[in-house]
């Protein structure tokens, strides 16, 4: 199953790219996001622990199924209690 | 009411959108670009958002605040893009029958907008460095 | 900074007036005529200071409030005389560094404006009555 | 001791004037500006109770000496709190 995942502010930087495309496998998971972004994108690794993952324009825990046309996104912390 | 724009925030229109008769109290939260931060010196900021996940999370903040507080209108505004110092990058204003209402009301969009709208900023340091802002590292 | 006036209050104004470079944080409440008070219909009301006094008081309540607070500005602006349905009575600006500051440092500053200062409300009622508020009665 | 003093809000209404010139003992307190207002504005002791007193600008509670060429004031409750 191919999904396209969109990466923002830092992510992005790291990745080099502002949206990747995953090759998953079926009844694939948000933990499978995240484990094939870290290994297609050792540069993410690191901040790829402290973000969340959108699928369809909603948090999504680790267990959330991920659909074939599914619009998925990494969110690095936001800016929360800075101003 | 919510908005996201790349142009400079017209914070007055905000909080006269927001004045009603049967309310007697508007309080309104203005965040701007800050020049010192832990000692160092911003020059400028950039911010980048999801857009369409950051409309729909601002929507439901107010749809949050209304279920608390007695609102009798509100509106949040948040700038994207760069800004220079002291530009607002964000307008909150919430009018409620009394001030208590007003106060928890507007306190509560801007700290549930911080923590959960997908909307980061980049400071850009006067001594040539910018980096991203991810709080936690 | 404080303001006593019989003119509308240009509470754009008194925001731009407390707006910082260093403070990224503006907080503005403003205080207006209200048309339900516990079911009665107000079309009006008036209000009278004791001169000298009102502004000392308030001057101190700006000193108290920059004494617990990192205040950047602060203004205070009340209104005397009539004042029709949604007009606004007082406005209070606080910049800050950050927002938490900001927040309290408005609220507790109108909250003493409130029980501090020699100034008192008339309600005029739709019903043709009209009445001073004390508190307490 | 001839003192002025002022009046205001409902306190201004139920006396008729919006100063009064009271006749007080030598070394007068606030107790005595708020028994002789009492008497001469019978219309205001109800009110009188739950006024302030101000003398110079400035709170004062009971006990505080009243000079001869005092300001003072007679202060009904604010409105706090009500927007």
């Amino acid at each position: 199953m191919i999904v396209c995942v969109r990466l923002f502010a830092r992510a992005k930087d790291l990745a080099g790219v502002d949206s990747a495309v995953l090759q998953l496998p079926q009844n694939a998971t948000v933990a499978d996001v995240r484990q094939v972004l870290a290994a297609d994108f050792p540069g993410v690794s690191g901040l790829l622990a402290r973000c969340a993952v959108a699928v369809d324009g909603e948090f999504a825990n680790d267990a959330f199924p991920i659909s074939a046309n599914a619009e998925v996104a990494l969110l690095p912390p936001v800016s929360g209690g800075q101003c | 009411m919510i908005r996201i724009t790349t142009e400079p925030i017209d914070y007055h229109a905000v909080t006269e959108a927001v004045r009603r008769n049967d309310c007697g109290a508007v309080v309104t939260f203005l965040g701007a670009v800050r020049e010192m931060t832990d000692g160092r010196q911003t020059i400028a900021l950039d911010y980048e958002a999801y857009p369409g996940m950051a409309e729909k999370k601002m929507a439901e903040i107010e749809e949050e605040t209304r279920s608390r507080w007695p609102v009798g209108d509100m509106m949040m505004v948040h700038r994207l893009g760069h800004m220079d110092l002291g530009e607002i990058s964000v307008a909150v204003a919430v009018s409620c029958p009394h001030r208590d209402q007003a106060f928890q009301a507007c306190r509560y969009a801007i700290d549930r907008l911080k923590e959960l709208v997908p909307i980061w900023k980049k400071e850009n340091w006067s001594d040539g460095n910018s980096e991203w802002v991810h709080p936690g590292s």
